[in-house]
């Protein structure tokens, strides 16, 4: 019953840092039965001689996603795979299903998917159930069966770095204030899992905190710092950001200095993902903290699939550890930052 | 399936407006080249109107040979199912495009029918159907409304409806926080999913409805009108042809056809996924122009824009097949195939004009 | 062709008994700026011929827009048969038993002849498909009673003008009306073709049916038309049997001007004697030769001189007029100016060199409907009237202000859009386009195609004092009496080749006719020999 | 020849008669004639958005707001009056957005070399992109829908190829002074846009150039005929076009402060031709309004503004900007005479 991910702190994806290597949280004692080829009804396969599958969901053209295919890369090199096929869906759900059976019909035998959102796959892993190809989610869950349609999801809770955001928040900024948040993209279930624990944790942990704006900025730098214009404009109340990703924080940044506040202190900001740029900032005192989603999922999801085809049993859900930053540990860990 | 479009020796590109320097205005070819068949001219006549499936039968056969895993009746299938839902949208589309207008609305009704689809399937098969095809429809005929009676611009009206139809789902789902499921094994689901020889229903709908929307275009009188109307709307006015209803008919066309590929989608899926959708208007576009119609109007053919989309389906496919291309050198090498694309079939198209 | 109801009496028992199919009563429509129509009645009976007449602008054009529904009166009202009707678009005077060829050839460029005809009536076959066999004989058997001789599956814009009109005709009659009215038919028909015209109009009149007949050629009038209605200036001057006017009376009344004035003027306002040409050709055209279009064309042109371009429906006359203008690729030919040859032919170049067109589609080669009187006129000398590439608008409205009233052209301002203008006010703005260039060559494609008399008048002895100030012209023209009347000299074009030149006292109608005539087998000719196309 | 030039009667044009007044002019008169909505339509719009917020918004009729607004429209409309040109020449441009991202990602590949240089390099870019399209559009003679898809689609992929898929911070203050910096109290990003719409304005109205562009919209056979040199017309519209994308995209980045070629310029294609409908240029040529455009592009931003000040969520914010555009478009409809 028990899982198979404690030790996986083996080795560092981008090579940047040993403080940039995942780690998976133990799972939940109610994950239940792990998922074993056997059960699976896969075939042996040694990793070395085979084709691996990569699905990515969005363009290489955020610090995350290139941070994401990269780690696979390596760790593929590393391994020896014989063959990664890399395919990237640019944020379209029907190019994704597409790009896994053409995996399929090119020959993968083994497939590590980012899935671009948590329905809408289906067509595509039942493809790869009938052809008998293991499936690794990472980063984004599905809402399927697992050990059925896939063997398991490795990957950060957004949910919790919603609601861990939320405690950075009360402790920045003392549990009283208005909070601004800027939303990722509409629809999208990242958004929608980092404002429900972000929300919910702040109504339940601080009455003081008002949540005042709730915008999109799309997940892009752009988008934020123009919506973080207009709310300096009609809400000059706001002491504080929530940003969903890194990217829409560093463009409050902006927007908050060329206004002339100061990022960090009148206005405190907090936001997910633990890039470089949001950890500098962070050094450089104009940030309050970062929530880490890890995107160096390479070494864990191959030690994964090793131990899959070793004959170990792996749990359905592997959560990975993220960290936070903070002014404290912030200069420290710029090294493993993505 | 149709073939010929009413103009058969109207150029690719923007024929009466833009003449080629040599004649400004020029007339065109005589008929003498008529009285001379052969095998030949008749070969040089297929590949002119069908500058696409040329291009198409080109790379189609060059990657059998390059890529080994390309020809596999496993890809063929992929392709085909992948271009299904494309390629009902691209039919209304068309249909459009000929009248002279452009349906910009068409991704966000696509999502929007596959999010009443997978919402409205909870209660039958027919519900699954019917909810998304009367909401899309009425998005297309406000659509049309707006352009045939209110006289403004198609690219315009259909922008603003491309955002309240996205709007629109987003409020249904809860800002996208919800997502409808399809019950497992229900007879919608089963639509999506199921396969004859391993072709996925959604392909054969889409076979037939591009059989019957060939018909309609060469074959009646309503299609008949589509041409006019697209050819000079002033001319088919005073002709005494019902413009005004016709236009409100195609682009009501155009929404039943989005929101019906939206629920096939949301079959296939078995859900009403939110973000799908985005930029399909550009690739049905894309798909009908390379097929060979022209955007102002008035000429145009079904069968070019099925040929049309599948050629998009198979430049994806074979970017895939490249294999090892990150996203960004993807965008490079898909922008320059289309490009390769639409010249080579503007070429082909020129080439009957000179003879 | 057969109408609803037959009624096959003499035209003038029917006109006399019969109370009026189509009425009109104190209609009036403006614009902005315009009043096009202002408190005009105008009634139309079964089985007569009845001629529109007046000055361009007059608002005869719009008339009939306001009797088919295209244009909603803003005040006065339709009758038919006595009882009040209102079109709210042209398909309900259809329905209603109207038919009308509207004076902007108005089919669909793109689509075949036959899908032309048949628009909106297609005939089915038992499946309720277009039955497209019976659709292209029909429009066979149609045609060839127009003597059109023409592929019913060809795109209706590879068809000369002429020919458009003869397939708009055959649309119009073919339809069960009641009342045909046709918007200045015969402006871009040969004599021939006319005659059929004639023909046709003398069998829907034998059959009862009302046409309403818009022309500026008066002769045609008197030919066929029974009554009469004057309009000048959007007011109706004058309705009653064209009889009991003669042609001065007529003119007169559509000018407003007294008939002393008028008298001065002949047939056409061409002088009587010929110009003084130079010695050495001002532009030379060796060996013009273009695929399906021209077939070696030679012929030279002399500063001082007007020189005539005969030839029948698609001979080539526009083609050649194109090729020398630079506007038509050739396969091979030469053309020179003033002794130096063209190398590189476009249509800037022929402009630089001296050479300017006036094409003969005025919609689609010609105006640019969007912009104003002033720009369309200023549009090919732009660059002469620009400094640093920034326009002069004083130069421009100097040389606006001087076409606009040598040619009289009526527009509300300088800055009206073309596109608002009746078509001879729109021809007359093109003429000033390119006389505003000085050309040295001027190449003249049915200058006078749908323009008044009066304005016809004016054009012709422009054409003349052209010539005589040193200009070479070429003037191509369907209408027989000006091209010879006007020209010095007629070279005559037959299947894209020279047939033959006229010069001197061989400048005559019988002259002309017999080399028009001489092997050129007639479209309407169904002899075995004829089927074949000599191209 | 001829007496044509030389007669000189100096009378004024005579408006050939018998043009008597058909228009009542009142101010009221005016206000019901739809031709006047036709020509001033989007001038009201943008006045009743004004005035909404006025009456409604916190904090809008200030002069730091205003600045916001005009600071965040410039670019839009930098690249709408580019657009403008385009439309007028009954074409459309898709590849602006990508060509804003390729600007931008040129832009630290050479700032090391100065502003200057980084500027020319950047604005070459855009020239390159317009001529492409240009010489599709008009040697090919592609539509050019379809001309410029291409590198709408590859446009942005190049961008990050060269910038290697990374968003890269601008340190250059000379640049990021473009971006901040202001003149007499308003911004230069705005006095940038502002002396390009007179400049564009001028050109349309007063060059040659200009009115051959409108020409060839209007009639292209009618303008080939007449000698225009029509193909060196449209190729010079799309550079020119491109140029002023590029130019947008700079400012842009100046003011992000961020070199950012995976979002910048998304979807800007839309909000420029959009800018240009609302403001009157019709889509089939022939004509240009160049005031329009501005008041078009400004009365969308305000419309976002509005949205946003009113904290509205994305499905109602949608909804409303559809309703809204809509009513603008439908109020200034071109009817026909009948
Ligand atoms: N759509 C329009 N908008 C504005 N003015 C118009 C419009 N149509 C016609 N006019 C004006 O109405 C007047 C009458 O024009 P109409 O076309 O009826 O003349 P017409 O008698 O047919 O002349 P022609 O013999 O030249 O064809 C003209 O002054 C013309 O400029
Ligand atoms: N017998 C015919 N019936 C119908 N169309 C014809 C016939 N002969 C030629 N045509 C078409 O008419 C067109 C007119 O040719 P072109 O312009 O050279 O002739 P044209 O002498 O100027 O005649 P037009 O009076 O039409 O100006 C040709 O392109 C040809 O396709
Ligand atoms: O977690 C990642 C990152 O936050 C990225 O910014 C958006 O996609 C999510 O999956
Ligand atoms: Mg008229
Ligand atoms: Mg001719």
């Amino acid at each position: 019953v028990s899982g198979c991910s404690k030790s996986e702190t083996t080795s560092n994806a981008g090579g940047d840092s040993s403080q940039g290597a995942q780690a998976a949280k133990t799972p939940e004692a109610s994950s239940g039965a792990g998922c074993s080829l056997e059960t699976y009804g896969a075939p042996k396969l040694d990793l070395k001689n085979a084709v691996v599958g990569f699905s990515q969901s969005e363009k290489e053209a955020n610090p995350f996603r290139i941070a994401e295919t990269q780690s696979i890369k390596d760790e593929a090199k590393k391994i020896g795979v014989k063959k990664l096929l890399t395919t990237n869906a640019q944020s379209q759900l029907s190019k994704q299903i597409s790009d896994i059976q053409d995996m399929l019909s090119q020959g993968a035998q083994f497939l590590i998917i980012a899935p671009l959102n948590s329905d809408g796959l289906e067509p595509a892993l039942k493809a790869a159930a009938a052809k008998k190809v293991p499936v690794l989610t990472i980063d984004r869950k599905v809402n399927s069966t697992a050990c059925k349609d896939y063997v398991a999801f490795l990957g950060s809770d957004f949910v919790e770095q919603g609601k861990r955001a939320a405690d950075a928040m009360i402790k920045a900024t003392g549990g009283k204030g208005k909070v601004a948040i800027l939303l990722g993209a509409s629809g999208n279930n990242v958004t929608t899992d980092r404002t429900k624990g972000f929300v919910d944790q702040i109504k339940a942990e601080a009455p003081g905190i008002e949540i005042v704006a709730q915008q999109t900025g799309e997940f892009a730098r752009d988008k934020g710092q123009q919506v973080m214009e207009q709310l300096i404009q009609s809400k000059p109340e706001i002491t504080a950001v929530y940003a969903e990703n890194d990217e829409m924080g560093l463009g409050a940044v902006t927007a908050l200095k060329a206004a002339g506040k100061k990022p960090g202190k009148d206005v405190k900001i907090v936001s997910v993902d633990g890039t470089r740029n949001a950890v500098q900032a962070l050094v450089n005192g104009e940030y309050n903290a970062v929530i880490e989603s890890n995107p160096r999922f390479g070494p864990l999801a191959f030690a994964t699939a090793q131990k899959f085809y070793g004959g170990e049993e792996i749990p359905e859900n592997v959560i990975i550890t993220d960290r936070a930053y903070d002014e404290t540990n912030a200069e420290a860990s710029l090294g493993g930052a993505y | 399936m149709n073939e010929t479009t009413p103009a058969p020796a109207a150029p690719a590109a923007p024929a009466p407006a833009v003449p080629r320097t040599d004649t400004p205005g020029g007339k065109g070819p005589r008929p003498a080249a008529a009285s001379e068949p052969g095998t030949r001219a008749r070969v040089a006549e297929l590949l002119q109107r069908q500058g696409v499936l040329a291009v198409l039968l080109t790379v189609v056969i060059a990657a059998s040979f390059i890529y080994p895993t390309f020809a596999s009746l496993d890809n063929a299938r992929g392709i085909t199912i992948q271009a299904s839902f494309l390629a009902v949208v691209a039919l209304g589309m068309t249909m459009v495009i000929i009248t002279g207008g452009i349906d910009l609305s068409v991704g966000s009704v696509f999502a929007l029918g596959g999010v009443l689809a997978a919402w409205a399937s909870q209660y039958g098969f027919l519900a699954a159907l019917l909810v998304p095809l009367v909401a899309c429809g009425a998005i297309g005929l406000l659509n049309g409304l707006l352009i045939a009676r209110g006289n403004m611009a198609p690219f315009i009206v259909t922008l603003a409806t491309l955002l309240g139809a996205r709007g629109l789902l987003l409020a249904i789902t809860d800002e996208g926080a919800t997502t409808y499921l399809v019950p497992k094994d229900s007879a919608f689901g089963e639509l999506g999913q199921g396969s004859v020889w391993g072709f996925g229903y959604p392909i054969l709908v889409a076979l037939v409805l591009f059989g019957a929307g060939g018909l309609v275009l060469q074959r009646t009188s309503f299609g008949q009108t589509l041409f006019a109307v697209g050819g000079s709307s002033d001319a088919a006015t005073l002709m005494g042809l019902p413009v005004a209803r016709t236009k409100i008919l195609v682009y009501t066309l155009s929404g039943l056809l989005a929101g019906l590929a939206g629920a096939l989608n949301a079959a296939r899926l078995s859900s009403g996924v939110t973000i799908v959708g985005v930029g399909m208007e550009l690739d049905a576009i894309s798909a009908v122009v390379i097929g060979g119609t022209l955007l102002i109007g008035g000429a145009g053919s079904i069968s070019g824009t099925l040929w049309g989309v599948l050629l998009l389906a198979v430049i994806q496919n074979l970017i895939n097949q490249i294999g090892s291309l990150n996203s960004s050198y993807q965008s490079v090498v898909s922008g320059g195939f289309l490009i390769v694309v639409v010249v080579a079939q503007r070429y082909l198209a020129r080439s009957r004009r000179s003879t | 062709m057969a109408p609803p109801e037959a009624v096959p009496q003499a035209p003038e028992a029917a006109a006399s008994t019969a109370s009026p199919v189509l009425e009109a009563r104190s209609v009036s429509k403006r614009f902005p700026g315009v009043v096009a129509l202002d408190d005009v009645s105008f009634s139309l009976r079964a089985g007569e011929t009845h001629a529109l007449v007046g000055e361009n602008g007059a608002g005869k054009s719009t008339l009939i827009k306001v009797l088919t529904g295209v244009y909603r009166p803003d005040g006065g009202d339709l009758r038919m048969a006595g009882r009040p009707v209102r079109f709210a678009r042209p398909f309900e005077a259809q329905q209603a038993g109207i038919s009308t060829i509207y004076q902007e050839v108005n089919l669909v460029p793109l689509m075949s002849v036959a899908r032309n005809i048949f628009l909106g009536r297609e005939p089915r076959n038992r499946f309720g498909l277009i039955d497209f066999a019976r659709m292209h004989r029909e429009t066979t058997e149609l045609l060839d009673g127009f003597g059109v001789r023409v592929d019913p599956r060809r795109p209706l814009h590879t068809l000369g003008i002429g020919t458009q009109q003869m397939v708009a005709l055959a649309r119009a009659v073919s339809v069960n009306a009641q009342v045909v009215i046709m918007d200045e038919p015969t402006s871009s028909l040969e004599p021939r073709e006319v005659e059929t015209l004639f023909r046709v109009i003398e069998n829907l009149r034998g059959q009862g049916i009302a046409v309403l007949y818009v022309s500026h050629r008066m002769d045609e009038l008197y030919r066929i038309c029974d009554r009469v209605t004057v309009l000048r200036d959007g007011r109706h001057i004058h309705t009653g049997d064209l009889a009991d006017l003669d042609r001065m009376q007529l003119v007169s009344m559509m000018l407003g001007r007294d008939m002393a004035e008028v008298r001065r003027s002949g047939v056409t306002s061409f002088a009587a004697e010929g110009h003084e040409a130079a010695r050495t050709p001002v532009l030379t055209a060796t060996g013009l030769s273009s695929r399906h279009h021209l077939h070696d064309v030679s012929l030279s042109l002399y500063a001082g001189e007007v020189l005539g371009l005969g030839g029948l429906l698609g001979s080539g006359r526009s083609e050649t007029a194109k090729a020398l203008s630079g506007a038509l690729h050739l396969d091979a030919g030469e053309l020179t100016v003033d002794g130096t040859a063209l190398n590189r032919l476009t249509p800037a170049a022929a402009i630089r060199a001296g050479i300017s067109l006036l094409p003969e589609d005025r919609k689609a080669e010609g105006i640019v409907p969007g912009l104003s009187v002033r720009e369309n006129i200023v549009l090919a000398a732009m660059p002469r009237l620009s400094r640093a590439g920034v326009v002069s608008r004083a130069k421009q409205d100097r040389i606006v202000d001087i076409f606009m009233k040598r040619l009289r052209i009526k527009a509300s301002s300088p800055e009206q859009k073309v596109g608002e203008l009746s078509g001879g006010n729109q021809q007359k703005v093109l003429l000033a386009r390119w006389l505003c260039l000085e050309p040295k060559v001027l190449l003249l494609d049915e200058p006078t195609r749908g323009i008044d008399v009066g304005a016809k008048a004016e054009v012709q002895s422009l054409i003349d004092d052209l010539a005589r100030e040193g200009l070479a012209v070429l003037l191509i023209s369907s209408d027989i009496e000006e091209l010879i009347e006007g020209a010095d000299r007629i070279v005559v074009l037959r299947g894209g080749a020279v047939a033959g030149e006229l010069a001197g006292d061989d400048v005559a109608e019988d002259r002309l006719l017999e080399v028009l005539a001489d092997h050129a087998p007639a479209p309407e000719d169904k002899s075995p020999a004829a089927q074949e196309d000599p191209r | 020849m001829t007496q044509a030039a030389v007669s000189p009667p100096v009378e004024p044009a005579q408006p050939a008669e018998p043009g008597k007044p058909a228009r009542s002019t009142g101010p009221l008169a005016r206000l019901r004639d739809p031709a006047w909505y036709q020509e001033y339509g989007v001038y009201v719009a943008v006045a009743v958005v004004l005035l909404f917020n006025a009456l409604f918004t916190d904090h809008f009729m200030t002069a730091d707001n205003f600045r916001t607004q005009l600071v965040q429209v410039a670019p839009i409309v930098i690249v709408a009056l580019g657009m403008a040109l385009v439309i007028g020449t009954e074409g459309v441009d898709l590849s602006v957005g990508s060509t804003m991202a390729l600007a931008a990602a040129f832009l630290p590949l050479y700032l090391g070399y100065g502003l200057v240089p980084a500027l020319v390099v950047s604005l070459l870019a855009g020239a390159v992109v317009g001529a492409v399209n240009g010489t599709l559009v008009s040697l090919i003679g592609l539509q050019p829908i379809v001309a410029t898809l291409a590198l709408f689609v590859g446009g942005r992929g190049l961008a990050l190829v060269m910038a290697d898929g990374q968003l890269k911070q601008i340190v250059n203050p000379d640049l990021l002074s473009l971006g901040t910096g202001s003149f007499l109290g308003v911004p230069l990003v705005v006095w940038i846009a502002g002396v390009l719409a007179v400049a564009v304005a001028f050109l349309v109205q007063r060059t040659t150039f200009g009115r051959q562009i409108v020409a060839v919209g209007g009639n292209r056979s009618a303008a080939a005929l007449a000698g225009l040199p029509v193909k060196r017309v449209l190729i010079g519209v799309y550079v020119l076009c491109g140029v002023l994308a590029a130019l947008a995209g700079v400012l842009a980045t100046a003011r992000l402060t961020a070199s950012d070629p995976s979002s910048l310029g998304t979807l800007m294609e839309l909000s420029a031709i959009t800018a240009v409908v609302v403001g009157g240029t019709p889509l089939n040529g022939g004509s240009i309004r160049v005031l329009g455009t501005v008041a078009g592009a400004l009365l969308m931003q305000l419309l976002r503004a509005t949205l946003v000040k009113h904290d509205l969520p994305d499905s109602t914010a949608q909804i409303a900007q559809a309703a809204i555009i809509i009513a603008a478009v439908y109020v200034a409809r071109e009817r026909r005479s009948r």
